[in-house]
């Protein structure tokens, strides 16, 4: 079988269960590969090792993906797992919708600066001034009142319940923040060298992810394995979560399949990033994703 | 001329009635290490005397200044000082502050007794001008030989007018000429101001020359072994360097000091 | 002889920091209970014990991994920051052409470097110990090469007269002249080391196969797991208070029987 | 007599680390071109430069920001720390009371409380010097208490036969002995200071107005613009072996005229 | 029995014509603060000779020792020692390693010179005999008095059999009962061993007592002022101390030291 590193970005969770599920299953080995997943981190920089050759896929994501590509990286985005991101907005339960955070302190990550935070600065004319940094702790949103914070709906708001906070949750996407979510990258060269083998991967990963919507126990078992923190709790939170925002099966994924990626995402994506002056205008954008792979593939959910 | 033993009674309470300037009673000091620096030392030191300690190396004499001193505490018997003094002492070994100029090692103690600065540095100068170093006011103490950084921690003691002065082995490193001149500075000193001296030497000669009463001591166990009160003119000069009396005694010190070497416990 | 048990220097050094921790801990719990601060924000003594004493095992085995790698790093910065001490001290060229280059060692952020250490070095432990040496190690350089200089410029002039080799005089009269300022520098090492450990981890670690301490701390932190958070770091600390004694023993036993320091 | 300019210690000390900068600059350039390492690997000291020379408002921004931290924090350090071994060196049970306090401060990783800083000191730039304040704090305690205690043991005597109060003690005596390893502390620190600012920025981050060079380090890398990475490393190192020259001139000013270790 | 004034260059070629074992032609001694600490020293030293250097404090007694070994360099003029020497040297001061033992102190120069462990142990002990301290091999330095520390190195130096030896001041800080014993065996050592020494002091009887010849420095700038060869008895013992020719070379000896004293450049 073909050895395959597969790098994720982060440690273990329900929302790498389709990976975790193709290993579990033996969904890759019936594809003819010898996947190993290893863990991300909170500052393993896995664009780094993706181009060392450290790792043959790497779960990314379209804005530092497109941003790669401007800086010369050469690599590509070949599927997609998720229609959209997790992300969004966890507000204390008196914010109605997200125009509210005018007056509120928005806590912001380093990346986010970067990514959806210049898209909703925009979409709602908020400003620099009203946020402060976001460490990936909820303390601070828990001690201010008047705070609001970028969330994943798998994590964060589960441990904001879990806290016994209330609590509410606006996922980006819904209002129309274009990336896709979890999606798999590799190296131009790859696509050009071995078509075969990531298409090979690709496949078989999206079949792990249909198969862990149907019964995540085996992959959640893996998952607990390499984080053996994660409680079921949470593994069934996070899933509850995917399904409930159709992450995997929703928008295209209903009717192209999982994993499908369109042009007119991408262009939306781009748009948006050269408008909030995070991507030059004449930057290459299309090498930054190939549909080849997804658009006759098929994986129905 | 009679050399005088003393009895160790007459070592405390001989001379007049006044309290004494130092004494100690039955003093004992065993170092952490076991060492049994001194044994059962007693001695009384009446005020305006000059007392020189004479005796083997490690005998206990700087031993004995530190207690004097308070600088240690005896193991055993106890130590009085006199009130009202002001206490000076050289040590064994020059012990300047290396980041501090030679004027500034001098008028430590000054500064330390808060003395306002015009007064301090006259005092200074005049201290540094009588142990022949007043141009080296300003260089610090390594750029001095070592007979001369002995010499800056007299002129520091000598600065701050004690009544009470500890010396130990201050001569030791200078020359038989500045030695001699110091000598007499430090007698003419002594009975201008009514000092009281304890003075650690090694010279027999500058032992007599200076001293109103001479202790021996032996070593191992550190012990008093005599007490010779030297009976000379008040003023001392040369011709009191080579007179009978001053040979009579040397010799008699030399006896002594060699009973004290010879009587060394195995 | 025997002076009353409280009076003794060995016992008041014990406890003494343990009273003041006990009367720390007693107003934390106080002012937790009476103002009732949410487990989440900041957890009472307790309940931190609880997370301790419930989480033993798993947190026993984090500590471990934690403890390894500090363990190994600050050996290996014993090693180097000698070796690069008695170096530099050789000639003053020497020093003035790879001191510098040191220094880049202390001030390069690990958080930035990792990401090329884990590129060059397959093994995560070694990784791992690299980075938390490159925190740990300048501290030891940097007291030696001071201590190797501050020789007594007599014992310097006897070595001297007696045609000793820079060999001889590098182990007979610098290095034992350097050992306060060596084991000044070991006890601020050991401490980085132990927090390099733990920074390294967070940066560089990959989870699942070694989990150590800074792992439990994240996941901790996001699960909002405060009790557990706070055991881990008072797991830190302890193992951090604990190093630094042994520190201090060491130099007590080098040195105790003639450095001014330690009289 | 006057020595050819090379072998003069000045030029020496300036001359000798660059010129093995410049062969390993060199070296470093020839990989790279034979090679063809690709920039977002390794990139070439040229295409570094470049970077710096595009990106210099930019990054000159972003320094400006990470050295104010530094510095405050490194003041703050100095304040405290000498506060702290003052404090220290005035009794056994104090030190044993506390020192094992600021060993906690030293060994808590500034990643887990960073938290806790940001919720209760508002002013971001004040919670990054906190943080920084807390990497750089503990080798000058350490020090400086280890030099309070070295002191010659004669001159103690000489003060005591003066009756000095224990403030012209420490002010004249212990202080004076202590400042070669003061010096070796702040030395140590200095470095801290700045890996403590940069830390801190990675973990507690400088709202979107004041970005730092860990902003910059952190952006560069999500954008895999690793040329600008090394850049802002650059920066940083260059800043810590420049604020570490600063401590070994401040050195030789307050010692060569006494102490060993600077004749 | 007339004192000698040797010209200076009789000082380098007089006696017979073998090369010298220490030589300073035009020495000159500049110290980075400036200080001139000697002028132009033209001194030849024989082997097998007993100098001894007297001088008020701070004339480069210790300078000109230095340069001897080799441990200064002159600023101007040049040193030469002859070859095949083992030399020693005492310091002026003690100079022990504060972490080793007594014992271990005065191996050390054996250790360095890789001697094997039997032989230097037995030589350890020896020279502690010699200086009376065998029972003091296992304390350490600070434990020991300032006569006791200095008397260790004394040990060291006289463990390594040399037959160069410089001395500044050995017996300085020594009992004159120990000091003249301590005399007395140096002597024999010398007389047996054909040594070479160089002896600073500021005992003009010890100078007498011990040299074949004294050389006597001024201070400001240190300078020789007069080099007198002493011509005593090939053996010599406490009759030789009291004999007229040492009186008279005493005489002479303080009259020059006086001069020296008094010279001194304002
Ligand atoms: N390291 C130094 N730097 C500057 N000047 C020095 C240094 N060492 C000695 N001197 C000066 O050189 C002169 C001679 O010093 P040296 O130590 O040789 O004197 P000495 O004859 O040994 O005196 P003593 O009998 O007091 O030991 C003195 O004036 C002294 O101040
Ligand atoms: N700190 C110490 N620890 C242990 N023993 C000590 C200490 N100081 C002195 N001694 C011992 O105490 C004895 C007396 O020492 P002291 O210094 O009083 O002698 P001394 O009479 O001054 O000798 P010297 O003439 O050589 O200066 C010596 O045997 C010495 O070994
Ligand atoms: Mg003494
Ligand atoms: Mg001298």
């Amino acid at each position: 079988a073909d050895k395959v590193v597969f790098l994720t970005s982060w440690y273990a969770q329900a929302e790498h269960g389709g990976f975790y599920q193709a290993v579990a299953t033996g969904i890759y080995k019936k594809y003819g590969l010898d996947v190993t997943i290893r863990m991300g981190g909170p500052q393993v920089n896995g664009m780094q090792i993706l181009s060392s050759g450290q790792a043959d896929f790497l779960m990314g994501y379209d804005l530092q993906t497109l941003k790669s590509v401007e800086t010369g990286v050469p690599v590509t985005t070949v599927a997609a797992s998720f229609q959209s991101e997790l992300q969004g907005m966890m507000t204390h339960d008196d914010v109605k919708s997200l125009a509210d955070l005018k007056s509120r302190t928005v806590l912001v990550s380093t990346s986010g600066r970067v990514t959806w935070w210049p898209w909703l600065k925009a979409r709602y004319k908020l400003d620099d001034a009203q946020s402060r940094v976001y460490t990936f702790n909820l303390q601070p949103f828990f001690a201010d009142p008047r705070s609001a914070q970028q969330a994943y709906a798998s994590s964060e708001v589960f441990s904001a319940n879990k806290a016994g906070v209330k609590n509410r949750f606006f996922l980006f996407a819904d209002d129309g923040y274009p990336p896709y979510g979890t999606t798999i990258v590799t190296m131009q060269k790859t696509v050009k060298d071995k078509p075969e083998l990531v298409a090979r991967f690709v496949k078989a990963s999206m079949e792990g992810w249909k198969s862990y919507l149907e019964n995540p126990a085996p992959g959640n078992a893996l998952i607990k394995k390499d984080n053996p923190n994660m409680q079921d709790d949470q593994l069934a939170w996070g899933v509850e979560k995917l399904k409930e925002y159709r992450m995997i099966n929703g928008g295209d994924a209903a009717t192209q399949g999982i994993g499908t990626m369109s042009d007119a995402r991408w262009q939306k994506t781009r748009d948006f990033m050269v408008g909030a002056g995070l991507l030059k205008a004449d930057a290459d954008w299309k090498k930054a994703y190939t549909t080849q792979f997804v658009k006759d593939l098929r994986v129905m959910p | 001329m009679a050399v005088l033993y003393r009895s160790m009674e007459d070592g405390v309470s001989g001379g007049a009635a006044v309290a004494p300037a130092l004494y100690a009673n039955q003093v004992e000091k065993t170092y952490p290490n076991g060492t049994l620096a001194l044994e059962r030392v007693k001695l009384g030191i009446q005020p305006g005397e000059f007392v020189s300690l004479l005796g083997p190396s490690g005998c206990g004499k700087s031993t004995l200044l530190k207690l004097f001193a308070g600088l240690e505490q005896p193991s055993a018997g106890h130590i009085r000082r006199g009130e009202h003094h002001k206490l000076a002492m050289v040590f064994q070994e020059a012990t300047l502050m290396p980041w501090a100029r030679v004027a500034d090692n001098v008028r430590l103690p000054l500064d330390l007794a808060r003395m306002d600065r015009a007064e301090s540095e006259e005092r200074v100068r005049r201290a540094l001008a009588l142990v022949g170093l007043d141009k080296f006011g300003g260089v610090y103490p390594r750029e001095l030989s070592g007979g001369m950084q002995m010499r800056v921690s007299i002129a520091r003691a000598l600065a701050t007018n004690p009544d009470l002065l500890l010396m130990d082995e201050p001569f030791g490193a200078l020359d038989e000429f500045t030695r001699n001149r110091l000598d007499a500075d430090l007698r003419a000193l002594w009975a201008e101001r009514g000092l009281t001296v304890v003075f650690v030497t090694h010279s027999i000669y500058e032992a007599v020359y200076l001293s109103s009463r001479v202790i021996v001591m032996a070593a191992r166990p550190g012990r008093v072994i005599a007490d010779v009160a030297i009976e000379g003119p008040a003023v001392r000069d040369d011709a009191f360097r080579v007179s009978p009396p001053f040979m009579h005694y040397c010799a008699e010190l030399s006896a002594l000091l060699t009973q004290a070497n010879t009587q060394e416990q195995p | 002889m025997n002076p009353p048990l409280l009076s003794r220097p060995a016992v008041q050094r014990i406890a003494a920091p343990l009273a003041v921790g006990v009367v720390l801990l007693v107003i934390w719990q106080a002012v937790c209970t009476l103002m009732a601060v949410p487990d989440y924000l900041v957890p009472a003594p307790t309940v931190i014990i609880r997370a301790l004493v419930e989480d033993w095992q798993m947190l026993s085995d984090a500590l471990w991994v934690t403890l390894r790698i500090t363990l190994l790093a600050f050996a290996l910065s014993i090693v180097l920051g000698c070796a690069a001490a008695f170096l530099f001290v050789q000639s003053r060229v020497i020093e003035a052409s790879l001191f510098p280059y040191a220094i880049l060692l202390q001030v390069t952020p690990v958080a930035a470097i990792a990401p090329l250490i884990i590129i060059w070095v397959k093994d995560p432990t070694m990784a791992l110990v690299i980075c938390a040496t490159m925190v740990a190690v300048f501290p030891i350089i940097s007291n030696t090469v001071l201590g190797l200089r501050s020789v007594n410029p007599g014992l310097l002039n006897l070595f001297r007269v007696n045609h000793a080799s820079k060999w001889d005089t590098l182990v007979r009269l610098r290095i034992p002249s350097a050992l306060p300022y060596f084991f000044g520098g070991l006890r601020i090492s050991c401490g980085l080391a132990l927090i390099g450990a733990v920074v390294a981890e967070f940066v560089a670690g990959t989870g699942g196969t070694s989990a150590g301490l800074a792992y439990q701390i994240l996941q901790a932190g996001f699960a909002l797991n405060i009790p557990r958070l706070f055991a881990a770091l008072f797991l830190i600390t302890l193992s951090g208070v604990l190093l630094f004694g042994a520190m201090v023993l060491a130099t007590r036993l080098a040195l105790s029987h003639w450095h001014e320091s330690e009289l």
